[in-house]
């Protein structure tokens, strides 16, 4: 099969299956399908306000999907997002509260969102060089990690950074708060336009330049690309790093473009969830958008229907289609 | 300071360690069956899930500790099929199907709880085996099967069989012996043991609530592979995580050192450590995460 | 949970739409969501009004589960929950039209909550401090013990007026303190509460005040097994173990949530910060038939003396 | 001529390979029978046919009696006395040889695996064959020759009608393949059927009784008597075979060392390894390494190439020193590399051609950041075509050609390479047809015409001895012996390197 074949391939399987089972589960929980499947896209893909938060859900979760696919595409595997998110959050939020009144909201967002991306980044290295260094297995790390910064970030909080008697750091000013894309009642900011661009570029990235290559190369044939005299142990831990970045990013999309502030929780599960995103794009950037559109339509679409059946079929949906994903892709690499 | 040394000198502290250890136990036996038959375990943590979640709903509607162990059991070999139709059969990535597994068993139990019983986050609640560790039959199982899976590995002839699939299915085939079904046949086996841990979730505290498993079988999986792939060292890695969670309990209660939000963290942070200061010595099985 | 529109009882179209949310642990937590749910089922029973509610799953889905609510333009929006109150305060200014409440709304700046957010808390302290003196009157080890859920300022509320009620009544008795952890998580552990309360009682407490959601499960489970003393926590929690529950914290959710729905339904609603403490009876403890054989009378008539007191302002109870 | 031991007719595909094309083989009992073809002809798929191994899609079978070839497996074929050498060792490294040898047969004694029994089995099997092996070894500890040994001990064991032996010479010193062969003699004369599968012929001419010639997956020859090997040669390659190798000119005595390696020690992962190695190399000059494998050569490769850590001693590379330098710094002062394994060293399999060119050359093709991908464009259909790699098509996985078009590939992104000045070649031609060998070596031969250093490590010795002008042995780490110039050119020198080669002095 070429590779496009095989996508449109793939697509139908996962869309049959999602729906054989989507179905079951309706019918299950006393909810007829057709009904139950008409009002779930209707909400999501039907309303603006319903658009709107598909937008919304997928935004971050192209950010963190990236995070996952591009070290996939280096041959390692990111399971740090949720903590790479979590201390990127913090530290923009922190920072962008403490920027000089007065800057202009172009510069407020741009050096908030590159902290962001920095300290992403910085848990992503550390990761990365744990893993090529120290030949610590990079899940382990990584699960570690998670879980050391959500309770430093508490503790941090608790001691010093959260507000009165809430959970939340100070708002940020609004120079540094993303505008919103005026889909009326959702939460669509304009990052869900900047999460196109990174896409692209990682796309682009990935295509066309040296590093990009090297990643690919590395991650397809690591002895072979080593031979060949790629710098393959810095090139890993690099991508590690920019995936720290892009987790990064999806702290700055619920920081400056959401909750305007950082508080305990925020993006709970949209690290772990890049990992299906990624998987069901199989480690393409671009497509990663429209995973991350899938499963935004699933998560937003659960909820909408959430009186007739309980939401959570919409977390084995979720299941089913990365396993219908993995399972076409069985031996193709043979 | 001194309640806190005494506190750690007593047997209700050698009970707790225990009590928090047999899950994490019995997943990573679970875990270095079947990678040592080389698939990935990932899935650990929906096979712990699954069986807490089989076992208190089962405990609930028929009132048998019994059979809500076994229902933990057949819960994880469900899990472990579908894991090993997917790795074995359709020779999918592992690790995906294994996150996937995980995603999809946290939504499934969320979603059966809202159908049968009108919530998504606990299951009703009934007797249970109570918090006595002598008294709780998880406790002798996982005691069994620790001697059970080492005897078994090393000894027997499918242990053998698990340990030269793992590096080179080619010469077990050559051998004439099925790749495939020595694979099945550690994957569920360690399926049903990894989902009997899970019972230890549920049972003791009367019911299921949502995401019980809470990283344990990450956690799990992190001590076989510090374990080198051996079953014995593995338990001995998931006493150890007993021990610091229990001594970390009883730091907060006796107010010994860092605030609760730090001490919390304490076998993490002891766990990259050692991995930052103790590089790998054992290579994983060779053939893991290879479809064949 | 199939949190299907459920009709009123009785004929004819719902008199209000109501939405609820719950917090982590969920329905059924048998503590503080329980309460929440209580009060809702009787405002839908009692009142005539419709009620929608989700169980969110995690961080992200909360604030959405809100929005899907306010989106549908209910009459009414209940938060349950202290870490609802920004995404509360964001919301009632995006739909002015539909009424929200919050639970345990901690306001998150200077302004004014807008119009159309009633903003309910409880000083929990308050009650705290009484059944921590209740523990400290009781107690025969001298030491007792506190599980909190997240470390969060709220729950510091519980433990801070806990163990001023404890060394009121006994300066030198012992207060342990544990929490269960960092994230929301911590709410809905019983295994871990279970083994904080466990390590607490075999360190000499014999009686521990859970404020910890469902995690507090796990704490009864430890008092019964090992047959000590354990104070509730929100709603009543004597019929978890009625051997050992010596008396709750009670946290009247219920009435609050009722009295917002009936308040819709009335047409007098209105927005502001409303807080509850003992003089209101916003938050109390138990002492009826039930475990009137675990709670002598002595203690009650103490522990409704330092009400009056604190009541009368006579104390100053902490509350961090 | 009584029933056949062994009678097969088969065909076989995979995916678009036709592997067997109803390929036919015929064994007599007390026969030693040669299998012979080039690479890729279907000889190790028609082997495993028989030993049940590889499924057929269509044919038929007869051991003895019919087979049911839908039933047949490898249980079935060994109970029918049936036993393999397979080409690539088929021993868990991890697992002692006693656990290897028990494995799909273990005894059982009380419900546990009787370890100790397996052990007896295998010494005893062994012994029969006239060897000592340590039952408890860990098969991964041995070397290569040593684990073909083993296994030639335990299939032994168990085959009474039919020993397939495939390409079992490729990892013997001579004198071993001396002993193999009076073993297999011996079991001939038994009364039991060898099929020998190679593509060397003067093994054909040494040991065998009949052969038979695959190609293409079709049987295109068979004799059972006296045959010339270059009949069996015409009949590999379905044409003339090429004409043999030459040595490039002799460089001058005072060319410069383009290649030095001082004193180096190189240790195994686990034990062994290059020793004490010092080799300088002139420009122009080719020098061959020979050597039993798991001598250390393939440490010292790895060493020299940059691919693993020099423990001891010095690597220079045009006069500068490279010891600690990275690979992409030796490659840049102009070594190329062709490795041993291509698989894992030479080729990113799931890539394309275009991709694995621009690997190799990315200073050539690199634009600042960016990679030039009508420059990758360009090179790599100018070196698919320069070098006859087929398909020469540049989107093409590098993994899907054959074994020869892929190592054609290596050698062409690494010796058409501009600024060459030192060249490591390791095993070039292993697994490569004739065709495309007498191509790799003409390359060889060509770059050290235009002023390289040549360190050709191979196993073959006609190779060796056609290509090089110095030969040194490698043995248990350290150079064994050297010969140059006249002396590889006298007829006893393949005797001479032989001798160094199993730690004998000739
Ligand atoms: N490769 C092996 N072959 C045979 N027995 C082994 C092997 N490895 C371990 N054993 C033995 O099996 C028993 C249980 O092994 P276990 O799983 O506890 O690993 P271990 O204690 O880490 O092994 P070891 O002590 O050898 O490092 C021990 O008696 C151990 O010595
Ligand atoms: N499992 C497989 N999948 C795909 N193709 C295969 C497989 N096994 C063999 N082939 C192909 O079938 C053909 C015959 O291979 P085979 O290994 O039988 O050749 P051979 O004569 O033994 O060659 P050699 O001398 O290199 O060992 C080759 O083109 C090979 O690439
Ligand atoms: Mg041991
Ligand atoms: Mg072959």
């Amino acid at each position: 099969m070429t590779g496009r074949a095989r996508t449109i391939h793939l697509t139908v399987v996962a869309l049959l299956a999602t729906m054989a089972v989507g179905s079951l589960l309706m019918i299950v929980a006393g909810a007829s399908p057709l009904h139950a499947w008409g009002q779930l896209l209707q909400k999501t893909l039907g309303e603006r306000q319903g658009f709107g938060q598909v937008l919304f859900r997928a935004t971050p979760l192209v950010f963190t999907g990236l995070a996952v696919a591009v070290p996939l595409r280096a041959g390692l595997f990111n399971i740090g997002g949720e903590g790479q998110l979590t201390a990127a959050a913090l530290a923009c939020a922190v920072v962008a509260a403490a920027l000089p009144p007065g800057l202009p909201a172009p510069l407020a967002v741009l050096i908030a969102t590159a902290v962001a991306f920095l300290a992403g980044a910085a848990v992503g290295a550390a990761t990365g060089a744990m893993r090529i260094y120290r030949g610590a297995h990079e899940v382990i790390v990584a699960i570690g990690l998670n879980a050391i910064i959500a309770g430093v970030a508490l503790w941090l909080g608790n001691r010093s950074l959260f507000v009165g008697e809430s959970t939340r750091t100070a708002t940020i000013p609004a120079a540094a708060q993303l505008p919103e894309l005026g889909l009326a009642g959702s939460n669509a900011s304009v990052s869900a336009l900047g999460a196109l661009a990174v896409a692209a570029l990682m796309a682009w990235l990935l295509a066309r330049t040296r590093v990009g290559f090297t990643w690919r190369m590395t991650g397809q044939g690591l002895d072979a690309a080593r031979a060949a005299g790629l710098p393959v142990d810095r090139a890993r831990v690099w991508a590690m790093t920019v995936a720290g970045g892009m987790a990064g990013l999806a702290g700055a999309h619920f920081v400056l473009g959401h909750k305007h502030a950082y508080e305990d929780g925020l993006g709970r599960g949209v690290g772990f969830l890049g990992i299906a995103v990624a998987l069901l794009a199989q480690g393409e950037a671009l497509a990663i958008i429209g995973a991350a559109l899938v499963f935004g339509v699933l998560g937003q679409g659960g909820l909408a229907i959430a009186s007739d059946v309980p939401k959570e079929m919409v977390d084995v949906l979720q299941a089913v289609v990365v396993l219908v994903a993995a399972a076409s892709l069985g031996r193709r690499r043979a | 300071m001194t309640g806190f040394v005494a506190s750690l000198i007593t047997l209700g502290f050698l009970a707790q360690v225990l009590r928090i250890a047999i899950p994490y136990v019995l997943a990573a036996l679970g875990g270095t069956l079947s990678e040592r038959a080389g698939v990935i375990d990932l899935a650990l943590e929906a096979k712990l899930l699954m069986g807490a979640f089989a076992a208190a709903v089962l405990g609930y509607e028929t009132g048998s500790i019994a059979v809500g162990i076994a229902g933990a059991a057949a819960a994880g070999v469900a899990v472990a099929a579908i894991q090993a139709l997917w790795s074995v059969r359709l020779g999918a990535d592992q690790v995906v199907t294994g996150i996937a597994l995980n995603l999809g068993a946290f939504g499934f139990t969320r979603y059966f709880l809202g159908v049968r019983y009108g919530q998504g986050a606990n299951s009703p609640r009934f007797d249970g085996v109570g918090t006595g560790v002598l008294t709780n039959p998880i406790t002798w199982i996982a005691a069994a099967l620790v001697a059970l899976v080492v005897v078994g590995l090393w000894q027997t002839r499918l242990g053998l069989r698990v340990r030269a699939v793992g590096e080179r299915p080619d010469a077990v085939a050559a051998a004439g012996v099925s790749v495939a079904r020595v694979r099945w046949a550690a994957v569920l086996i360690g399926g049903a043991i990894a989902g009997v841990g899970g019972a230890q979730l549920s049972l003791p505290v009367d019911g299921f609530v949502a995401e019980a498993s809470g990283g344990r079988g990450y956690v799990a999986l992190a001590a076989v592979i510090m374990s080198g792939w051996r079953p014995g060292r593995a338990a001995l890695w998931c006493l150890a995580f007993g021990l610091a969670d229990a001594v970390q309990y009883r730091m907060q209660t006796h107010g010994v050192g860092l605030p609760a939000e730090l001490t919390r963290l304490l076998p993490y942070v002891l766990a990259l450590v050692l991995l930052a200061v103790w590089p790998r010595r054992v290579a994983p099985p060779r053939a893991l995460g290879q479809p064949d | 949970a199939p949190a299907r529109p459920q009709p009123a009882t009785g004929a004819g179209a719902p008199r209000a739409r109501i939405g609820l949310v719950f917090d982590v642990g969920g329905k059924d937590d048998r503590s503080f969501n329980d309460v929440a749910w209580r009060g809702l089922v009787r405002a839908r029973d009692q009142l005539g009004v419709a009620i929608t509610t989700i169980e969110p799953s995690d961080g992200a889905d909360r604030e959405a589960a809100l929005r899907q609510l306010a989106a549908q333009h209910l009459d009414l929006v209940i938060g349950v929950g202290f870490i609802f109150s920004a995404d509360l305060e964001r919301l009632a200014r995006e739909f002015p039209d539909v009424a929200f409440a919050g639970i345990d709304y901690a306001p998150t700046g200077p302004d004014q909550p807008p119009p159309n957010l009633a903003g309910l808390r409880f000083r929990e302290h308050e009650g705290s401090f009484i059944v921590g003196a209740i523990a400290g009157l009781s107690t025969r080890t001298r030491t007792v013990g506190f599980v909190g859920g997240m470390k969060i300022p709220l729950i510091r509320k519980f433990e801070a007026g806990y163990v001023a009620g404890v060394k009121h009544v006994c300066p030198d008795c012992k207060v342990f303190s544990a929490y269960a952890g960092t994230e929301p998580k911590a709410f809905a552990d019983p295994a871990l509460g279970q083994e904080l309360a466990l390590a607490q009682y075999e360190g000499g407490a014999d009686i521990v005040f859970h404020a910890s959601g469902k995690t507090g499960a796990g704490v009864i489970a430890a008092a019964r097994a090992k047959g000590k003393r354990v104070i509730g926590v929100d709603s009543d929690q004597f019929h978890e173990a009625p051997c050992c529950v010596l008396t709750s914290m009670v946290k009247q959710v219920d009435v609050a949530v009722f009295d917002a729905v009936a308040d819709v339904v009335a047409g007098r609603f209105r927005g502001g910060i409303r807080e509850l403490g003992l003089a209101d009876d916003g938050v109390g403890f138990v002492a009826n038939a039930d475990n009137a054989h675990l709670l002598s009378a002595d203690v009650v008539t103490r522990a409704r003396a330092l009400a009056a007191d604190v009541i009368a302002g006579r104390i100053e109870v902490p509350s961090q | 001529m009584t029933a056949p031991a062994m009678r097969v007719r088969a065909s076989r595909r995979f995916g678009d390979c036709v592997a067997l094309a109803d390929a036919a083989l015929e064994v007599a009992a007390g026969t030693v029978h040669a299998l012979c073809g080039e690479n890729g002809a279907g000889k190790s798929t028609l082997m495993r046919v028989v030993y049940g191994l590889e499924r057929a899609d269509r044919g038929e079978l007869e051991l003895g009696e019919r087979i049911d070839l839908a039933r047949h497996g490898v249980a079935q074929a060994q109970a029918r006395g049936v036993g393999m050498v397979h080409q690539h060792g088929m021993l868990v490294p991890t697992l002692t040889l006693a656990d290897n040898a028990a494995l799909g047969h273990e005894p059982v004694r009380g419900g546990r695996y009787d370890r100790a029994a397996a052990a007896r089995a295998l010494v005893a099997a062994a012994a029969r064959l006239g060897q000592r092996l340590d039952p408890d070894a860990l098969a991964g500890d041995l070397t290569v020759g040593e684990q073909q040994r083993a296994e030639l001990a335990m299939v032994a064991a168990r085959a009474t009608r039919l020993l397939i032996l495939d390409e079992p010479t490729a990892l013997l010193a001579p004198r071993e393949v001396d002993a193999l062969f009076a073993m297999v003699r011996a079991f001939a004369d038994g009364g039991g059927a060898v099929v020998l599968v190679t593509h060397k012929l003067d093994e054909v001419m040494a040991v065998a009784d009949e052969v038979t010639v695959l190609r293409a997956g079709r049987t295109v020859a068979s004799w059972s008597a006296e045959v010339t090997a270059a009949e069996i040669a015409r009949a590999m390659i379905g044409g003339e075979p090429p004409p043999p190798a030459t040595r490039a000119p002799t460089p001058a005595a005072d060319a410069a060392i383009a290649l030095a390696i001082e004193g180096v020690a190189a240790p195994g992962p686990r034990g062994g390894g290059a020793v004490d190695v010092t080799l300088r190399v002139a420009a122009g000059e080719v020098v061959g390494v020979a050597g039993v494998e798991g001598n250390g050569q393939r440490e010292l490769a790895l060493a020299v190439a940059g691919l693993a850590p020099v423990a001891r001693g010095a690597v220079a590379v045009g006069g500068v020193d490279v010891t600690r330098a990275t690979v992409a710094a030796r490659r840049a002062l102009g070594l190329a590399h062709v490795p041993e394994d291509r698989h894992l060293h030479g080729l990113v399999q799931g890539a394309s051609v275009a991709d694995n060119v621009a690997l190799g050359r990315l200073a050539e093709v690199g634009r600042g950041p960016l990679i030039d991908r009508a420059a990758v464009a360009t090179l790599t259909t100018q070196l698919l075509a320069a070098h006859d790699v087929r398909p020469a098509d540049p989107a093409a996985r590098a993994g899907a050609l054959s074994g020869g078009n892929q190592q054609k590939l290596v050698v062409a992104r690494e010796l058409d390479r501009p600024g060459l000045r030192a060249v490591l070649a390791v095993h070039p031609t292993r697994g490569v047809d004739l065709a495309a060998s007498a191509r790799i070596h003409a390359r060889l031969r060509d770059v050290a015409a235009a002023g390289a250093a040549v360190l050709l490590i191979a196993a073959d010795l006609d190779e060796l001895l056609a290509l090089c002008h110095r030969v040194v042995v490698m043995h248990r780490g350290a150079l064994a012996g050297e010969l140059a110039g006249a002396a590889l050119a006298a007829p006893d020198a393949r005797a001479r390197l032989g001798a160094w080669m199993v730690g004998a002095t000739p």
